[in-house]
C-alpha cells in the first residue's frame, strides 16, 4: 500500500499512544491531533482525543484551568510538546535564544509545558524541522527540563521525539534520546548531521514501522474529516480531505 | 433592544482606566474585548502591565505596538498558524518592556489565589526550569505533607489585577454578564478588583433569575461596568456568535511589518472606528 | 421520555460501593441523592467514611442510624430549623463513630487542593482553634511569601473521596449531568474519583452541546453511573424543582427517638421504598 | 411609638451595620437577616444582603465556595454567628461540651465560623438564650477563637453580643466584653446573675436605644414580607406579617 509521510507520522505516534485512555492535543499540532483522533476511533470508546480549538474534540467544558487540573490529578495520560529549541537530554525551550531576558531570539513562550512536561507520562515532542538550530547541544533557557532529581514529584516526562527525519525513544533511566527509526530515504548520516547533540542508536537501525493499511484507510475515509474541523487547510492539503 | 442606560461607552471605559494599571485579558478563543482595547489605545493608555490570562494574541501585540504597555506576565503571545507576534517579539528583543515568562497553570494559581484571598498557591512542575529561576517571587518549599522531608513544591503568589477586562455574549439590564461555560473570565473576574465588560447582545429578563443561564452568570457585585459592543472581540472569534477573521489578522501582520503601516492600520481601525466587513 | 439504556438503578448503583470506601455529599439544598442514600442501608453498607461539602442533616444522621458510617468528616450536622441531627449527636456523644470536625472552606479547600492534584491549599484562618489542634492532618507554616517570618497559614490536604454522590436536575443519554449553578458538586466530581449521581429528568439533546446549558454541565469523563431517581432528593429539596418535605422531616425526627420508631421508619421508607406523598 | 423586642433589636443590629456594603447572613438567623434586608432597604443600593437559603437576596451564584472566598478577599463586610457556648475573651464553641472528642453533649458543628470570624471586620454574635450554660468562663471547645496574637493575619473578629438582655461591644484591645445597653425592664443585676463570665461596664448603663419610627414602619411594611420567603413563621408569628 502507498502512503504519505503524514500517514506514516500519524500511524507511528497512535502506536505511542496505545493503551492512553485520555489524550490531549495543543495548539497548531494537526498531525498529533489527527494520531489522537485515530487512536479515538480504534478505541471503541475507551481513549478520548482532547484537540485544543475543536468543538466536537473536547471532553471537557470547564474552562482554561480544567486540562491542566486533570493533568494534575493523572488524569491525561498523553500530550504533545514542540520547542523552539530540543537537546539531547530532553530540555525544551519555547522562550528565547540568547541570554534572557535580552535575547537574540524571542519566541512566543512557554505556555502550560512546564507543568505538563511533568505531570503527563507520555509527553511526545513532535518537531518537523530537524536541523541543528533546533536541536542543540544545550538549549539557551529551559521552558521544561527533560527531567528531575530522585526527590521531585514527577510521573511525567519525555516519551519520544519526532521529527521530519526520525522518531527517537527516550531514555528515562539515562536521560538520552535513542535513535528508533529512520523515516523512508533518511540515513543516519543525515541525522547526526542535523542533530546538535549526541544520542544512542542501534547497531541497526530500521526504518519506522510501515502504517497498518486498516488505519490508513480510517484516516483517509474518518480522520481526515474529523480533524478538517481544527486544521482545514491542513486536512486538505495533506490529508487530501476534499470535504 | 435599547442599551441599558447604566451602560458606558468602551471609550468611557478605556478612560476609567488610569496609566499603570494591571489588567487581567483571556486568551484568544476566551472572549478578547477588541473594542476596549481600541479605547485604550485611542486614550493613549500609557504603561499598562497586561497579566495574560494564560496567553495572547493581536489584543497584547496592538497594545505593546501603540506603546500603550511596561510590563507583561505571560505564558506566551503568538498569532498562532499565522505566525510570531511582531510588536510583542520586536519589544522583548529590544528591552522594551519587561517581560516575567510563566507557564499557563502557574498563571491560573496566582489568580486561584487571589479568588480565594489566600497568599499563594502550591503547583507541582517547573521545578528546575529557567521559568522559576528568572522569578523571584515564586518560592519553593518542601511539602510539608511529606513524610521525611524533600518533595520540593512551588507556591505561586496571589495575582489582583485592578481590572478584568472581556468581551462576554450577553449582559442584562440588572447589571448581570453571562460568560456560559468560559470559567477563566469567572475566575478573572473573581480574582480581580474590578470587572469591564463588553458584551456581544442585550439579554432580555434577569440573568440571575434564569436557573439555565445562572451557572454562567457574572453578577453585579464584580462587574464595575459594561458596554454594549457588538462585534466586540473582532477580529477575533466569539465562540458560538462568530468565528475570527483570520483575513484581517494576516492584513494586520502585513502592517505590523513596518512603522508606518502599524500607523496606517490604527489610523484607519482604531482611531477612525472602522470595523468588522 | 425513555430512560436510557446505559442507567443503572439506584440499588446498583449502591452495590458499586464497597464497605470502607469514602464518599463526598453536598449539604442539604445542594442536591443530595436520597435515593441512593436509601439504596446504601438496603445493601446493608458498612463502614462508610463521610465527607460533607462541607455539611449535612438527614442523609448523614440515617446513615449513621442504620449503622452505615464508621467516620465522619464534617462542618456541621444538623437537622437546621427542627433541631439536632438526632443518630449523629448520639452516636459522637458514645464515641460509636469517629468525628474529623473542620470548617466549611478547609472541606472546600481540601477538595480543591484535589482538583488540581496538588498536595495542599494555603488557608487563612482556622488558627488558634480547637478545630486545628486536633487535626494533626492539617499543617501550620509560616507564610514563606511574607518578608521577615511570622504570618502562620494552615495548610489542608487534598482529600480524594473514592465516590461523589449527588443529586442533579437533569441528565441526558450522551452521559452528560446537568447541576447548573451548584458549582459544589463541580467541585465533588472533579476532587473524587468517580461520581455516581441520580437525575430527577432526563434531558432531551446532548447537554454539552447546547451552550446555555454547558457552563452547569458535568461531562462523562467524570461520570462513573447515572440512574434516573425522580424525586430524588426527597424528603429534602431540588432547588428549582421541589421544596423540602418539612412534615417528613418532622415525622423523621419523631420516629429517630426510639430504637423501633427508627426501625419502623426504615422498614417504611427505605426497605419497602415508600416514597413521597 | 410602640414597637415590639424584636423590631428593637433589629434597629440596634442595623446601627451596627452602618457602613457595610456587604452583609451576609448565615442560617438560622431571622432576627439578623432582618437588620441586614433593613439596612439593604435604606441604603439605596450601597448595602447588599446575602441571606443563606433565600432565592432573590443573594448577591452570589458560584456555589458553596463562593461566600468564603468573597470573605477572604475582604469583600465580605459583616457576619452573624452564634454558639452553644461563648466566653469572655468572645471565643466560641459550636461543636461540643465536656471533654473532646467524647463530649458531653454534641453541637451540630464549627459551620463557616473558624473562617469567617478571621475575615470578616464587623461579626456581630447573636445568643438570644442569656444563661451561665451558654456565656461560660471559658469554652470548653474553641471553634473560633475571639482574638489572635499579633503576628496571625486577622482583618476579621468579634464586634459584638447581643442577647435576650442586653448588648455588649467587644473590645479588640483588652479582648473583654463591654455592657452596651440593656433591653427594656433588665437590670444589671440580672446580666451579671445570668453571665459566666467577667466584663466591662460603664457607671451608668442605660437602655439599648430605641428603633427609629421610620425604621419601624419600613420593617413592618416591607422587611416582614421580605424576610418572609426564607422564615415565613418568623415573619407571621413575631413581625405579624400576614402575606
Amino acid at each position: 500500500m502507498e502512503y504519505t509521510r503524514e500517514e506514516l507520522l500519524i500511524c507511528a505516534i497512535a502506536r505511542m499512544l496505545d493503551g492512553c485512555r485520555n489524550i490531549a492535543v495543543g495548539t497548531a499540532s494537526p498531525i498529533p491531533g489527527s494520531a489522537a483522533l485515530l487512536v479515538q476511533a480504534i478505541s471503541n470508546g475507551a481513549a478520548k482525543a482532547s484537540i485544543l480549538g475543536s468543538n466536537i474534540h473536547n471532553p471537557f467544558n470547564d474552562g482554561g484551568p480544567e486540562l491542566f487540573d486533570r493533568a494534575g490529578q493523572g488524569r491525561v495520560d498523553a500530550f504533545f510538546l514542540g520547542g523552539g529549541q530540543i537537546d539531547g537530554e530532553g530540555n525544551i525551550n519555547l522562550v528565547s535564544t540568547g541570554h534572557y531576558p535580552e535575547p537574540d531570539t524571542r519566541f512566543p513562550g512557554s505556555f502550560g509545558s512546564g507543568y505538563l512536561y511533568f505531570t503527563v507520562p507520555r509527553v511526545i515532542l513532535f518537531r518537523e524541522e530537524h536541523s541543528r538550530r533546533v536541536f542543540v547541544k544545550k538549549v539557551d533557557f529551559i521552558s521544561a527540563p527533560g527531567w528531575s532529581p530522585p526527590d521531585v514529584y514527577r510521573p511525567g516526562g519525555p516519551y519520544a521525539l519526532i521529527t521530519s527525519l526520525c522518531i527517537f525513544i527516550y531514555d528515562k533511566k539515562r536521560h538520552r534520546f535513542r535513535l528508533d527509526g529512520l523515516l523512508p530515504g533518511v540515513t543516519l548520516e543525515e541525522v547526526h548531521d542535523n542533530t546538535g547533540f549526541d544520542f544512542d542508536y542501534p547497531d541497526h537501525i530500521g526504518p519506522v514501522v510501515p502504517p497498518e493499511p486498516d488505519r490508513v484507510d480510517l484516516i483517509r475515509s474518518r480522520i481526515a474529516g474529523e480533524i478538517a474541523e481544527t486544521y482545514p487547510k491542513f486536512a486538505r492539503d495533506r490529508l487530501g480531505w476534499n470535504g | 433592544m435599547s442599551v441599558p442606560e447604566t451602560y458606558l461607552s468602551t471609550d468611557e471605559i478605556a478612560s476609567s482606566i488610569p496609566d499603570g494599571a494591571l489588567i487581567g485579558v483571556p486568551k484568544e478563543d476566551g472572549g478578547v474585548s477588541m473594542e476596549i482595547t481600541r479605547a485604550l489605545i485611542r486614550r493613549k493608555a500609557r504603561r499598562l502591565r497586561l497579566l495574560t490570562v494564560p496567553v495572547s494574541s493581536i489584543q497584547a501585540d496592538m497594545l505593546i505596538g501603540a506603546g500603550c504597555v511596561a510590563e507583561i506576565e505571560t505564558s506566551g503571545v503568538s498569532m498562532g498558524e499565522f505566525g510570531y507576534a511582531p510588536h510583542f517579539r520586536r519589544a522583548v528583543e529590544n528591552g522594551d518592556i519587561l517581560i516575567r515568562d510563566a507557564t499557563c497553570p502557574a498563571l491560573y494559581a496566582e489568580l486561584q489565589a487571589s479568588e480565594k484571598g489566600t497568599p499563594f498557591m502550591p503547583l507541582r512542575g517547573i521545578l528546575g526550569s529557567d521559568i522559576l529561576a528568572n522569578r523571584p517571587d515564586w518560592k519553593t518549599i518542601d511539602n510539608p505533607m511529606a513524610d521525611g522531608g524533600g518533595d520540593p513544591v512551588v507556591l505561586l503568589p496571589a495575582a489582583r489585577p485592578d481590572f478584568a477586562i472581556f468581551h462576554a455574549p450577553f449582559g442584562d439590564r440588572h447589571g448581570n454578564v453571562w460568560v456560559g461555560a468560559r470559567r477563566e473570565c469567572v475566575l478573572l473576574a473573581h480574582a480581580s478588583a474590578e470587572t469591564l465588560v463588553t458584551v456581544e447582545e442585550i439579554w432580555d429578563g434577569n440573568l440571575m433569575e434564569d436557573q439555565h443561564m445562572l451557572a454562567g452568570t457574572i453578577p453585579p457585585i464584580y462587574v464595575g461596568a459594561v458596554a454594549y459592543a457588538p462585534r466586540g472581540a473582532w477580529p477575533l472569534s466569539l465562540p458560538g456568535s462568530y468565528e475570527r477573521d483570520g483575513e484581517h489578522l494576516k492584513s494586520y501582520l502585513t502592517a505590523a511589518k513596518s512603522k508606518d503601516g502599524f500607523a496606517a492600520y490604527l489610523d484607519r481601525y482604531v482611531f477612525s472606528k472602522e470595523g468588522a466587513a
